[in-house]
This record gives structure tokens, sequence and C-alpha cells, in this order.
């Protein structure tokens, strides 16, 4: 029952935002609402989910350990992304840049956004994860070009071209998937993944191999690996603040999520070593080429979505070296998922202060708006994985688990990370100290802009140092499964 | 008893007899330049000129200007005391280590090139800079040469190595020669002799040592220059009496301390014949040449060391 | 009395409450400020309880917390090693917490105080950890918790971007140090299978001899960075002088020590047998950087700077005696390993001893002149009198003058490089001659050096208007320098106890243990089988002492009729002016000439003319002297100019084209497609 | 499995999406572009109707009825509303003339009949050959999207792309639940809409639909 409320709740609130006329506040009224409920909703299902092994509602949604996580960590961000944007949003208003039509299509669409996620992560048929994932593209399609401007026209036209060539990749493959239980189709039921699982026996090896294959680049495009991520760049850099702080905080976890359920099943059939194999590489691609352009970047926000790409590669080489680094992959995901929405928000901040994305713009942001700054070097800190912060943790036992078996690519990874930290460093020092143009008036932008923020630190810091109870069983369930 | 009486004879010699060396060497000199130079006991005359004169303090000057002369006195009596000069029975292990001798000596010049940029002037400071200069390139060759004397008598405590080199057979003696080649030229940068400093002149661009007691007058001029005239008495009691030990009275009987003194004095008169014959056959070099020398007599030194291990 | 476990948790608690209260109290500036220096003071006071009880009541310690997270267990061990270090490490931090109380005050109202008594208890608590932990994932957290809180503390002054360029080369070049020293770390778990510094002790007989040849080049190379050795050491002249003074007192005195701590707990301790060639490259590595680092610091005219070169030479100088221990335990001769241990664990409270004091002259005088050039100074021994004549006892003891403390462990070491000269192994004998020419040659021109900084800084007359108004510095700075000064001498004349008790702390490492001590130290006197060699420092004390009081009263009895009369400096009839006074680039021009192969000094000159296209009338004519840096040039920039050639190569990748994009798609699907069926 | 569509009528609906494509290649105009895209989805149009009647279920009729709405009423629709609109005559062109593109289609058919998707095959026996033709037409599409510098022509291409994906599915027999037809064609349809509106919007910003314009986001 609760996992209904959780997916249509954004549907309602998306239709009553519909609804409204004149009062900006109603509209964000629903959207925090339905957020809220989602999140303590979730709550409640993650403790049914630690009794019994999946919590399945009628035949078509079903929630395992990693899927409630996700689900977790949607609803969280969510919440935090959505008190951000109305902050975000009447101050963009107050700039006459957005007017109210805008306003209203933006929290529709955000409210549809998350209800695609919510229902991605928690159908049963790899078919309607298929569908759900393309709805959330075409959701934040809009989102994208949201300021009407030619670049981020571009980026949205860039965005929906590669992502739809990759889905539908991903569509044949999942349909290749499909071939090995077509007979039992006779049953009314749509196929599982279980299906999946089970008949796997009588799924032809080759097959197997050529589906994964599809699949890995088909999802992997929306994952952002590497050579399918151009467009991330892109779209990070001109959707707004919370919408890219979403995109790259949660969605990308999405799709590797349904990347990990197809892997279980090649798995089965062909035998780890090809899946894990694969996914090394793709890691080790994307670490190396987002750790050099990092380090040439002139846009903070691009530079934030290359980080993006990095950690996907850190988790997908997580799960290629396998054992004890899949546990730290997955716990490296939930890092990643809280520090990137906090360096975009408070960037996002700096955005609303300097109006400018470049970063020799920005001088002197410790003077004009002191607490993001400090919450923004503290993000700068977590991601680069220096060591106070979980991300640390997790880096080490991915190459602790990787020096005993692949050490020549354990050493590469470990200086791409030190060339990231540096080329991170130097951009943010730039940006945060020297003295600031005196045309910025100093002070924060609203309570609503840093409220999220300084929340969001507090769970970061605590999780750095101590890994709830029920947290762990959730992980060591779901490093079972997969 | 006798060994009281000899540790006075000890701790006096060397404050009496190194103005009669200044002497000495100053006549030869002056015998060279074919004129009659005055008597060897004239250092001991101007000692009590000195003493006797007023004296003229900068305003600029601070503490360390007054108590200068005092230290660098009493560093060269403490070395004076832990040389093997005449006897060797005295072995005090506490401040015997040729070390501590050079590092004691180090601490002198220390105070005394503070002291000469003390007044202020600009002849101090530039004395100074060429003084830490050479002292600190030629203690290499300093520490290398007692090196390796300290290898063959497996001490490095200078009594030890007294008697251990004195009887040492003659068919491995080469590598105390060079190593006696090496701690001359040190001796000479140490002491402001000929090819390093000339001793006798005022004139402003070559002069090290007198640059940088310009400023003193009175009594602090006078124990200044004999604490010069003391270290220079105890390099040359360093070369005579660890490179060629012979005569060196170890037993305590009346006649083997005297015998040991006669021969320490006949042996520090060549070495002064010799450093005046040196002074006068040749010219000082340019400043910037003396690196070349001091690391010369550090590559022998090295080289000896070479030969022994 | 309380055991060393619990004054030592005690002391982190104090710390823990000190960084979190002047946090708090960020809004006055005074309070914050007394907050955080007196518990960063109670904390040390209690690490010092902690390390006395376990170096000399034998009341070794080690507990461990278990954590959420699988592989990190937070755990902690005191033996004699650490035990010696906490002991360094609080001395020092109870000394600038007490200094610092004073210093600080002339940073109110202009930088956040808060945020500096925050980073500084961090700092310490980061230090007192680095040196206790016992699990190598633990340690890693701390140790670079210690080099955040650092990097916070040298950018505190952040409006000078001077400043900012320092931390953020500090951050880079320490957190590619760490980079080398996870892959130690990681490499040693791929051999033994866990992380915890007890178990690699025991398993490390499975340690292949190649995987522990790259442990000590990576460990050499990461621990080298933090410790300052010479091609590592580019960080170090720029990040010290930009932390405030009694922060940069600490950094130089006691944290480049970690890095010494963790070479002697890995090569000595950890790994068993050490091949002779780890000894060889150590004795050079050090003598080199002893010798560079003396000469930088002849060429540097900026105090703090000139300073942290210092470390770098007397780091050098504690690498070479742990070279020559490690040169001895390959060569089996254990007993001189113990003594050769036992002078580089003596030069290293030394070295962190004066370190300490002289940057906090150098902090009192810069708080007084504002300004960090020597040239500038002058006569300040008129005015500041007690300041002046503590820096004058640590610059003596830097210079390794006879009674002070550097004296005793130069001695010591230069005894052991002795002893190795007479060893057996033809290499090993010509490092150990190398290494005893370097240390000769340092400790004369650090002795240079010194005059230099002392002459120019505080004698003969003040060369500008700053100087010429300074005053003494108040009550708290000159209480911490005087205890540090009467420790330097307290240290070098009872050198013969410090010793004994310092040889237990090196016979209870791993590879030492057991070896029968031929060598006996007693009041430093040092007798190994064949060398006797011997020194009484409070003989040398009293005899200086006596002599020079008999002859100060002796020459005033005789001369007791003549007058003193003070006139003006005789200089050629002009009017004395500051302008003759001898500068410190004048006074280090002879040897910087000497030594140009190495320093590669450049002379710029530029004049400006009254009206430019007659050129006949000068107006101003500059003269600018600096030497290069000749790491940065050959070794540093290049890579720089390599990384960023690829990146800009790398760059391409987003051309903006959407059918590149789509391409790129098109081809992986190929190659996957082909690789796959061929696999 | 049992066969339900005759394999004949399958290999006949394979070979027209294939030449369509190709077809789509060759012609510069955009209109027949269109007018190709239109055959195509009526070919998969009348698979779908053929497999209702053998299923002879009314929901599978009633989903083709929706899909032959959507693919080839709609879709067209909105495409030459929008050509006639913003008086676009020809389509950009490709990056490759003319014969170089024709030898890369044969390389790509090549590549599709080797041995690499040959392994595919067997989830179908009988009809293999045409099983082929749809991936070789779904790589030639792919390839189309590459190819054509013209917005409106990568749409096509992304549109035909899941046309012979749909071809491959019933000739390898894995046609889904009518309920989930349903869902792709609905994705399909808000996709046709967002896409269209996205190339007037890419019309109205850069006044042409030729994609290099839009190459500023560099690095």
């Amino acid at each position: 029952m609760i996992l209904a409320i959780i997916i249509l709740t954004p549907l309602i609130a998306a239709t009553l935002s519909l609804l409204v006329k004149k009062r900006v506040q109603l509209l964000e009224l629903f959207t925090l609402l339905s957020v809220a409920t989602c999140f303590i909703s979730s709550i409640f299902v993650v403790n049914k989910v630690i009794s019994n092994e999946t919590y399945s509602l009628v035949p078509y949604f079903s929630v395992n350990a990693l899927g409630i996580i996700l689900l977790l960590l949607i609803s969280f961000i969510g919440l935090i992304a959505s008190i951000y944007s109305i902050g975000y949003i009447r101050e963009e208003t107050k700039k006459q840049i957005i007017g109210f039509t805008r306003v209203k299509q933006y929290y529709i669409l955000l409210n549809l956004f998350l209800m695609a996620m919510f229902f991605a992560v928690a159908t049963t048929s790899p078919i309607t994860t298929w569908i759900a994932i393309e709805a959330t593209t075409l959701s934040t399609a809009f989102l994208i070009s949201f300021y009407n401007k030619s670049s981020s026209v571009e980026a949205a036209w860039k965005y929906l071209i590669i992502n739809s060539v990759g889905l539908l990749l991903a569509f044949f493959g999942t349909l290749l998937f499909m071939s090995s239980s077509m007979s039992i189709s006779a049953s009314h039921n749509l196929i599982s993944w279980n299906d999946l699982l089970t008949n796997a026996a009588l799924f032809n090896p080759e097959v197997a191999k050529i589906a994964f294959v599809f699949i890995l680049i088909g999802y992997g495009t929306k994952m952002g690996l590497v050579p399918m991520h151009t467009w991330l760049p892109d779209t990070h850099s001109k959707a707004p603040v919370p919408i890219s702080s979403l995109l790259s905080g949660v969605l990308l976890n999405i799709s590797f999520f349904a990347i990990l359920r197809f892997k279980i099943v090649t798995d089965t059939v062909v035998g780890a070593s090809f899946s894990e194999g694969l996914l090394m590489y793709f890691g080790l691609i994307s670490i190396l080429l987002s750790s050099f352009i990092i380090y040439l970047q002139q846009n903070y926000k691009r530079l934030l979505a290359y980080s993006t790409i990095e950690h996907m590669g850190i988790i997908a080489l997580g799960v290629g070296f396998g054992g004890a680094a899949l546990f730290a992959a997955l716990l490296h995901m939930i890092y990643h998922s809280l520090a990137k929405p906090l360096l975009f928000l408070s960037s996002g901040n700096i955005f609303l202060k300097y109006s400018s994305t470049k970063i020799e713009k920005i001088r002197g942001a410790f003077l004009a708006v002191p607490i993001t700054s400090a919450i923004f070097i503290i993000g700068f800190l977590a991601i680069t994985g220096i060591p106070p912060f979980g991300m640390f943790l997790t880096e080490f036992s991915i190459l602790a688990v990787g020096i005993t078996n692949h050490p020549a690519i354990a050493v590469i990874v470990l200086f791409a990370f030190v060339l990231v930290f540096v080329g991170f460093l130097k951009h943010i020092t730039t940006m945060v100290f020297g003295d600031k143009p005196e045309e910025i008036p100093v002070g924060e932008i609203s309570v609503w802009n840093t409220l999220p923020l300084i929340v969001l630190v507090i769970v970061l810091i605590l999780l750095g140092f101590y890994l709830p109870e029920p947290l762990k069983i959730l992980l060591n369930k779901a490093t079972l499964v997969y | 008893m006798i060994t009281f009486f000899a540790w006075i004879i000890q701790i006096i010699l060397v404050p009496v007899l190194s103005p009669l060396f200044v002497g000495i060497i100053r006549k030869i000199k002056a015998r060279f330049q074919n004129r009659k130079g005055a008597s060897i006991f004239q250092p001991y005359r101007d000692l009590r000129k000195l003493f006797g004169k007023d004296e003229v303090i900068s305003k600029d000057a601070s503490w360390i200007f007054k108590y200068m002369p005092f230290i660098l006195f009493g560093t060269t009596l403490i070395v004076g005391l832990s040389l093997p000069m005449f006897t060797t029975f005295l072995k005090t292990n506490l401040t015997g280590d040729f070390l501590v001798v050079i590092y004691l000596l180090a601490f002198g010049t220390f105070f005394l090139a503070l002291a000469g940029i003390d007044a202020g002037s600009a002849f101090g400071g530039f004395g100074s800079s060429r003084e830490m200069t050479i002292s600190a390139l030629a203690e290499g060759g300093l520490i290398f040469s007692m090196l390796t004397l300290a290898i063959v008598a497996h001490s490095t405590n200078l009594n030890q190595i007294a008697i251990s080199i004195s009887s040492l057979p003659l068919r491995s003696f080469m590598p105390i020669i060079l190593s006696f080649i090496g701690f001359f030229i040190a001796l000479l940068a140490e002491t402001g002799r000929f090819p390093f400093d000339n001793p006798a002149t005022h004139l402003e661009l070559t002069m090290i040592h007198e640059a940088m007691i310009l400023e003193y007058s009175g009594k602090r001029l006078a124990v200044i220059e004999w604490a010069a005239a003391n270290k220079q008495l105890i390099f040359l009691a360093l070369g005579a009496n660890l490179f060629f030990p012979w005569g060196i009275a170890n037993s305590l009987s009346i006649t083997a301390v005297f015998a040991g003194i006669i021969i320490f004095l006949i042996k520090l008169l060549i070495l002064s014949v010799s450093i005046a014959v040196l002074e006068s056959g040749m010219a000082k070099y340019r400043f910037f040449r003396l690196p070349d020398l001091l690391f010369t007599s550090f590559i022998i030194s090295v080289i000896a060391i070479g030969i022994i291990i | 009395m309380l055991t060393s476990q619990t004054n030592f948790i005690i002391a982190l608690i104090f710390l823990a409450i000190g960084s979190i209260g002047s946090l708090a109290f960020r809004k006055k500036d005074s309070i914050s400020n007394i907050w955080g220096n007196t518990f960063a003071a109670a904390g040390s006071a209690f690490g010092l309880l902690a390390a006395a009880r376990t170096l000399f009541l034998n009341d070794i310690f080690s507990f461990s917390l278990p954590s959420t997270f699988p592989i990190l267990s937070f755990s902690f061990k005191m033996d004699y090693l650490s035990a010696f270090f906490v002991f360094v490490i609080s001395l020092i931090a109870l000394l600038t917490s007490v200094y610092g109380m004073g210093y600080v005050k002339h940073y109110y109202r202009k930088y956040d105080i808060g945020s500096l008594g925050f980073f500084y208890n961090a700092f310490i608590a980061g230090m007192l950890l680095v040196v206790t932990a016992n699990n190598a994932l633990f340690f890693l957290i701390v140790w670079e918790i210690m080099t955040l809180a650092s990097y916070f503390l040298v950018i505190f002054e952040r409006n000078e971007p001077k400043n900012i360029e320092a931390g953020s080369l500090y951050f880079i070049m320490t957190h590619i140090g760490t980079a080398f020293i996870i892959l130690a770390f990681l490499l040693l778990y791929k051999s033994t299978g866990s992380f915890d510094f007890e178990v690699i002790k025991n398993s490390a007989g499975l340690i292949s001899p190649l995987t522990k040849d790259i442990v000590f080049v990576l460990a050499f190379i990461g621990f080298g960075t933090k410790a300052g050795i010479i091609p590592f050491h580019i960080w170090l002249p720029s990040a010290h002088p930009a932390a405030p003074s009694h922060v940069s007192a600490l950094m130089s005195g006691v944290m480049i020590k970690t890095g010494i701590y963790m070479f002697i707990r890995i090569f000595l301790d950890i790994l068993p047998n050490t091949p002779l060639w780890w000894g060889i490259i150590m004795l050079l590595v050090g003598s080199i950087s002893s010798l560079l680092g003396v000469l930088y610091a002849l060429s540097a005219h900026d105090i703090k700077k000139l300073l942290a070169y210092h470390s770098i030479e007397n780091i050098g100088i504690i690498l070479l005696g742990l070279g020559s221990t490690l040169a001895f335990t390959a060569l089996g001769l254990n007993s001189l390993a113990i003594v050769a241990l036992i002078a580089a664990l003596f030069h290293t409270l030394n070295h962190a001893v004066f370190k300490a004091l002289l940057f906090m002259g150098a902090g009192s005088v810069i708080s007084k002149t504002h300004t960090r050039n020597i040239e500038e100074y002058g006569g300040l021994i008129k005015l500041m009198p007690y300041t002046a004549f503590f820096f004058l006892i640590g610059s003596m003891a830097i210079s390794a003058l006879p009674p002070f403390n550097g004296f005793a462990s130069e001695w010591l070491t230069f005894q052991s490089l002795f002893a190795g000269i007479q060893s057996s192994n033809m290499i090993a004998e010509w490092s150990f001659v190398i290494a005893a020419g370097s240390l000769a040659f340092t400790g004369g021109l650090a002795a240079a050096c010194f005059v230099k900084v002392f002459g120019v800084t505080f004698l003969a007359r003040s060369r500008s208007e700053e100087a010429s108004h300074a005053s003494e510095s108040s009550i708290s700075l000159k209480v911490s320098m005087a205890i540090l000064s009467i420790l330097t001498l307290v240290f070098g004349v009872l050198a013969g106890t410090v010793a004994t008790s310092l040889s237990k702390v090196s016979e209870s490492l791993n590879t030492l243990k057991g070896s029968g001590v031929a060598a006996t130290i007693q009041n430093l006197s040092m007798t190994t089988q064949n060398v006797f060699a011997s020194v009484s420092m409070p003989g040398i004390l009293l005899g200086l002492l006596i002599i020079i009081t008999v002859t100060v009263l002796i020459v005033n009895f005789i001369s007791r009729k003549q007058k003193e009369i003070t006139g003006i400096t005789w200089d050629c009839g002009t009017k004395p002016s500051p302008r003759a006074e001898i500068t410190a680039t004048g006074f280090s021009r002879s040897i910087v000439t000497i030594f140009r192969g190495i320093l590669q000094p450049t002379k710029q000159t530029d004049i400006e003319y009254h009206d430019a296209n007659s050129r006949y009338f000068p107006k101003t004519r500059t003269v600018n002297l600096e030497t290069t840096d000749i790491y940065k040039k050959y070794f540093y920039s290049p890579i720089h100019k390599l990384i960023i050639k690829v990146s800009q190569y790398v760059k391409k990748v987003q051309s903006g084209n959407v059918n590149a994009y789509v391409l790129y798609i098109f081809i992986v699907l190929i190659i996957l497609l082909i690789s796959g069926v061929i696999k | 499995m049992e066969q339900l569509i005759a394999p004949q009528f399958l290999f006949i609906a394979g070979i027209v999406v294939f030449l369509t494509v190709i077809a789509m290649h060759l012609i510069k105009k955009s209109i027949s572009v269109v007018y190709f895209y239109v055959i195509q989805s009526s070919m998969i149009s009348l698979l779908l109707l053929y497999s209702s009647f053998v299923r002879h279920s009314f929901f599978v009729l009633a989903v083709t009825m929706l899909i032959t709405a959507v693919k080839i009423i709609i879709a067209p629709g909105f495409f030459l509303r929008l050509i006639k609109k913003n008086e676009l005559k020809f389509s950009a062109s490709s990056y490759l003339n003319m014969p170089m593109t024709l030898i890369a289609i044969t390389i790509i058919t090549a590549i599709a009949r080797s041995r690499f998707f040959h392994p595919l095959t067997v989830i179908n026996p009988t009809n293999e050959s045409t099983l082929l033709i749809s991936i070789a037409a779904m790589l030639i599409s792919l390839f189309m999207i590459i190819n054509r510098k013209g917005a409106l022509s990568q749409m096509i291409g992304v549109l035909s792309l899941e046309n012979s994906i749909v071809s491959f599915a019933f000739t390898a027999g894995l046609e889904q639940k009518p309920g989930l037809e349903l869902g792709i064609t609905f994705d399909i349809f808000v996709w046709i809409i967002i896409a269209t509106v996205f190339v007037s919007m890419v019309y109205k910003k850069f006044k042409t639909l030729d994609v290099t314009e839009m190459s500023r986001l560099k690095g």
C-alpha cells in the first residue's frame, strides 16, 4: 500500500499544480508535501524490507534491498532539491528571468520527474523499467531547456538524441533478455526480473553476451560512462541547479541499478568475469578521461558534471573488481548521491550571487557567501576523497580489492584520483579565496537556499564517521544479491 | 704532585708562548725582506702597551661587542688544555676529542664575526662575511685531515692519537704525510696566514681578520691579539704533535717532561720557520681562488682516507 | 597517578574541547584565542605526561575501538618509539600554545581567530594520533586530517594571494606524497592480507624481496615529501613562512618529524632484514638535502623562508643518522646501528627544540616590524634585548656550537659516520665518506648563515623606520622562548642521560631487538669495539664559564685605571648611515658566487631614465639578484606542461558535434560486439 | 514456440523496412524522407494487424489501431506541418557524399550478416534471414543519425531505429503483451511531440536545422 503512495503522490501533486492559476506558493506547497510524504513512506518501507526479503505490493511493484536504498536517496535528495528550488525559483523570478508559466511548468515537470524515478525503481518487469527511464528522459528534456537560451536548447537537443539512441539500444537488449522466458508468456502476468533469473538456464550464452553488451551501452549512456557520456556535461551545466543536482545525484544511479539487475542474469548464464571485465574497463576509461578534462575546466558546473562521470566510473570499477569492492561501490554511490547535490546546490548559490558560471569570473566567494563557500569547500573535500569523509574509505577499499587482482589498473586509478584532486583544488582556491569584486553584495541569498545545504552537510559528515545499523544490513543484503 | 705541576704548565704554556712565536715569524719575514725587524719579544711589549691604553667603544655596539674578546680568549685557553703538547698522560676525555677542538674554535670565530658586524661599519661586515666563508670551507679539510689520524689510531681523542701515531711503523707513513698537507692548508686558512689573508695589512679590500677587529682598542684589542696568537700556537701544536708525535713524554719523570718541552719547542720553531719562508715566497691569492685551494685540501685528506680504508 | 593511556585520552579530549570551543566563541576574538590556546596547552601537557610515563615507567599501552566500516579499526599503540615522538610533539605544542596566546593578539579583528583555534587544536590532535595509530587505514585518515588542518593554518592569512598559492602547493605536494603512501600500504596489504601494523610485522616473512624494495621506494617518496627531503621539498620554503609563526614553529619543528617517525617505523620496525642499498640511498639523499638546504638558506632573505630551508638541512642530518642505522643493520653491526639511531632521534629532539625557538624569535621580530625581509631589520638587540638573546642561543644551537644541544647530536652523528667509514663493505665506506664530508661543510655553512641572520637582524643600526620603533615582545612570548633556550642548554649538557634513555627506545625496535650493546653510552662517552670517543658536555660548559669569568676579572683588574669612552664607529669621516652596514645579500654574495653551479644566481639590472630617448641621465637603477629554483625548472614544470598538453588533447573528445557523439556510441557498440564474440 | 506469423510475411515486412531505411539515406528532400517513414510504419502496423487476427483478441486489434494512428497519421502530420511552417525545402546535407554512404551501408550490412550477430538467430531459427535483415536495418538507421546533418532527418532516423527494433521483435517471436505494446507506443508518441517541439525551438533559435551550428558547448 505504501509503495502506491510513493508513486502516486507526485502524480497528484502534478495534476493539482496544473489547476493553479496565479499563486506560486500553492505550487511550492504541493511539491513539498508530495516529496515529504514520499520520504516518510519510504522510511516505513525500509523496516519492512529489513524484516522480509522484498516488499511487494501488487505483482507489478516490488522493492528489494538496493531498491529501497535508491528510493530513500531519491526522496531525500528530492526533498532537499525541492526546498532549494523554492528559493532558487523565487530568486530567478525576482531577476525577471522567468515568468509564472515557466515556474508552473517547472514544478509540474519536477513532480513528473520524481514520479518517473520512483516508478522506475519499483517496477518488476524490465520493459516497464525501460518505459519509466524513457519517461525520466522526456520529463527532464523541457527542464533542461528551461532558460530558453540557444545554448540550453542545444544541450536539450543533444540530451534527447543521444539518450533516445542509448535507450533504444537498451530496449533491444531487454528484448533479447526477454527471449529466454517468452515460453511462459502464456501466464497472464508480465515477465519479472525473478522470472529472468529462474529460467536463465535455458538462455543461450552467446545471445546473453550480446544482449548484455547492448544493455551496458544503452543504460551506460544514461549512466554517463565515458564513450557515451558526451550529453552529461552540456545538460548538467545548462539545466537549473536543483534539476542538475537531481540529475547527477540520483538519476544516474537508477540506470546503474538496471545494469546491475541485468548483470546477475548474465553472471548466472555466462559467469561473472565477462560482465565484470566490461564494467572495469568502462570505469577505468571514465576515470582517466574525466580526470584529465577536470584539470583544464573553465566552467564550474561542467567541472561538477565531469566529477560525476568520474564517480560513476569509480562505481563501475568497484562493481568490476567484485567481492568487497561491491559493498564499497554501493556505499560510494550513497556518498556520491549526497555529496554531489551538495556541491551543485552550493554552486547554485554562487551562481545566483555572481550570475556567471566561468571560474575566473568568481573571486572571493568566501567574503560574498561565507556559509555557502564553507560548505562548498567541505563538499570539495568530500568529493575528492579526503579522509575525514566517507569517500576516502570506499575508494581505498575498492583499490585494496583492485590491487590484489588488477594491480596495474589500481595504480593508474590512484594517480587519476590525485590528478582530479589537483585540478579541483586549483579551481576551488581561485573561486573561494582572493578579494571580492565590489559590486557583489555580501550575505547569503535566502534561508531556503542555505537550510537544505546545512542539513545535507550534517548528514554527509555523520555518514562519514558512523554507518547506521539498518543501512549496513541493507547494504549487506544488496551485496549478497548482486 | 708532579701531575698538578704538569697541569699548571699545560695551562700557562699556550698563552705564554704564543706571542713569542708571532714575534719569531715576524722576525724571519723581516730577515727575508733583508731588514733587521723588531725583536722576537716585541709582541709582549705591544700587549703591555695596549693593556695600559684607554678604550673607545662605538655607541651602536651591543654587549656582544663588549664580551667577545673574553669569549674568544677563553675558547683558545680551553683548547690549549686538551692538546697533547709535551706530555700525553694528561689524557682528559672531557674535552679531548678533535671535533670538540674544531667546534670550540668555530665558537670563537662565530662570536668574532658577530662582533665584526656589531660595530656597524662596512669593513667589519665584509671582514666577517669573508671570515665565515673561509672558515666554513676550511672546516671540511680540517675535520677530514684529523679524521685520517683518528681512523689510523681508532680513536678521536687527541692524546690517544698522539700515543698510537708515535708507535706507528715508518712504512705506513704515506697517508699521514698527505693528511698533514691538507691540515697545513687548513692551518694557513684558519690562522689567517699568507695565501688567505695578509695579517699585517689594513687595506680594506684584502684584510679579513684585521677588518673584524678594526673597531677595537685598549684592553679588548690586546685580548683579541693575544687570542689570535694563542689560536696560531694551537694550530702549530696540533700540526707538530699529531702528525710528528715523537719525543712527547709519556712517563712522569722530570727529565722526560723537560725533554718533552724542549723537543716541542724545536718542532714549533721548525713549523713557524717554514710558515715564514712560505709567506715571503708567495703572494696573497684573489678571494675567489681560495675555495679551490680549500677544496684541494679536502680532496687530499679524502685521498689519504681512501688509502687507509 | 593516572596510567599513560588515560593521560593520552584526556589529552585528546582537551584538544577536542579546545577546537570546538574556539569555534563556538568565533565572534569574540580574545575569548576564542585564550580558550583555544589554553586547551591546546593543557592537552599537550597531558600528552607530555603520557609520553613521560611510557618512556620512564615502561607503561606501554595499546587498545582499539571497533568501527562501523569493515576494514577500518581505530587501534592505538604507544610503544617507546611513539612515546618519544609524542613527547617531542607535546613539548613543542605546549610551548607554541603559550607563545600563541601572546602572538595571536596582533591578528585580532584582521582574521578569524575562531577557525585558527579550531584548526590549531585539530592539527596537534592529528599529529598525536599519527604517531600512535596502529592500523594503516586509521593512520592514513589521521595523516590527511593533519595535512588538512595544517593546510587551513597555512592559508590563515588569506588576504595575500601568495599564501593561497603556498597553501595549495603544500596541499598538492602532500597529497601526491599520500598517494605514494597509500600505494605502499596497498602493496603490504596485498602480500600480508591485513592493514594492522602488528599483523604486518609478524607476517613480514611473506613479503617478497621485490615488493619490499618497491614498498621502500614508495614509502621513501611518500614520507620524504612530508619530511621535505631535497627533490620533494618545494612546498616547504613557501608553506612554512605563510603560516602564523607559532604554527610554522610547530610545522617546522615537529610535523616534518612525523615523516621521520614513519621512516623508522616501517624500515626498522615492520620490514625485516633491510638490504644495504636502502641505507646507501638514504645517506646520499641525506647528504644532498643537508648541503643544498644550507646553500638555499644562505641565498634566502625572508627570515622564515631561511629557517624553513634550515629545516631541510636538519632533516638531511637526521637522514644521515637513519641512513647509517639502515646500513649498519644491513652489514650486521647492530651495536653501531643503535648508536646511529640514537644520534638520529637525539637530533630530531634537538632540532624540534631549537627550530621552534628560532621561529618564535622570528615571529616576535615580525610581529614588531611587520615585515619578513631581513634587509629591513637591524639594531633590534638594543630594542628587543631578550628576544635577541634567545635568538642568539637558538642560532648557536643550530650551528652546532659546543655547549648547546645541536653540538651533542651532531657529534654523535659524526661518530656514527666515522664508525661507518671503518666498516668492511667498500660501497658503504665511500657513501659514509661522502656523508661525513657533506656534514662537515654543512656545519660550517650553517654557522655562516646564522652569523648573517643574527648580525643583520639584531646588530648595528636599524635599516628601516619600522625596525627603529620595535619594542620588546610580550610576556608569554618571552616565557616560552626562555623555557626553550633553557631546554637547549639542558639537553646539551645532559646529553649523556638523554642518550641512555634513547638507547632504550632504539633497542625496542624489531630489527635491533636483543643485540648486545657493545657501544656503551654513559654521559656521552661512546666506546664501540674498536673506536673509543668521548666528550663530556658538562665539562665543556664548566670550562667555558670558569675560564671566561676568570679572564674578564683579570683583564678588568689589570686595566682598571683606563676609561671607556663611547664614540662613533669609524666610517672614513662620513656620518655613519645605515646604508654603510653589510646587508644579508652582501654577506652571502661570496658563498652564492662560489656555489653558483648549484644555485645558478641571476642578476637583472634595469635602469629608469629621466627622459626615455636621451638615455644619458638615469633616474633610478635597480639590481635584482635571485637564485633559480632548479627543481621547478627542470623537474616539476615539464611534468605540468605534459599534463596540460594531454588534457588539451583529451578535451577535443567533447567537440560539440552531435553526430560525432552518436558515432562514439556506434563505434563502441561494434568494438564490444567483435571483442565479445572473439573472447 | 509455435509460429504466430507466417515466415514469408515476416520476410516481406523485413525487406520493406530495410529498403525504406536505405531509401531514406539516398533521398535529399525531407518530405520524401517523411513519406518513406510512413511506408515503413504502415508495414509495421500491417504486421500488427496480422498478428491480432492470428491471436484474434480484440485488445490487440485496438492497440494496432492506436499504433497505426500514432505512427501513420499523427507523426507525419506533425512533420509536414513543421516543414510547411518553416519552409524547409530540402533537409541538410550529410557528412559522406553519395557513393561513400553507399559503401558504408554495404559494410554495415556485411557486419550485420556476419558471424558477430549470427548467434542471435538461434532465438527463432526458422526465419533466420529476416532477423539478420532487421538487425541490418537497425544499424543503418543508427548510421543515418550519424550521417545526416539535419535535425529532422536525425529524428526520423531515431524513429526508424525504433521501427526496425519492433520488426526484429516480431520476427524473433518476441511480441509483447498488448498492455506493454500500449506503453511503448504511448512513450513513442510523447517522444514525437517533444521532438517536434524541440525541432521548432531549434529552428526559432538557430534559424536553420543544420545540427553543425549547434556546436558551441565545447570542452
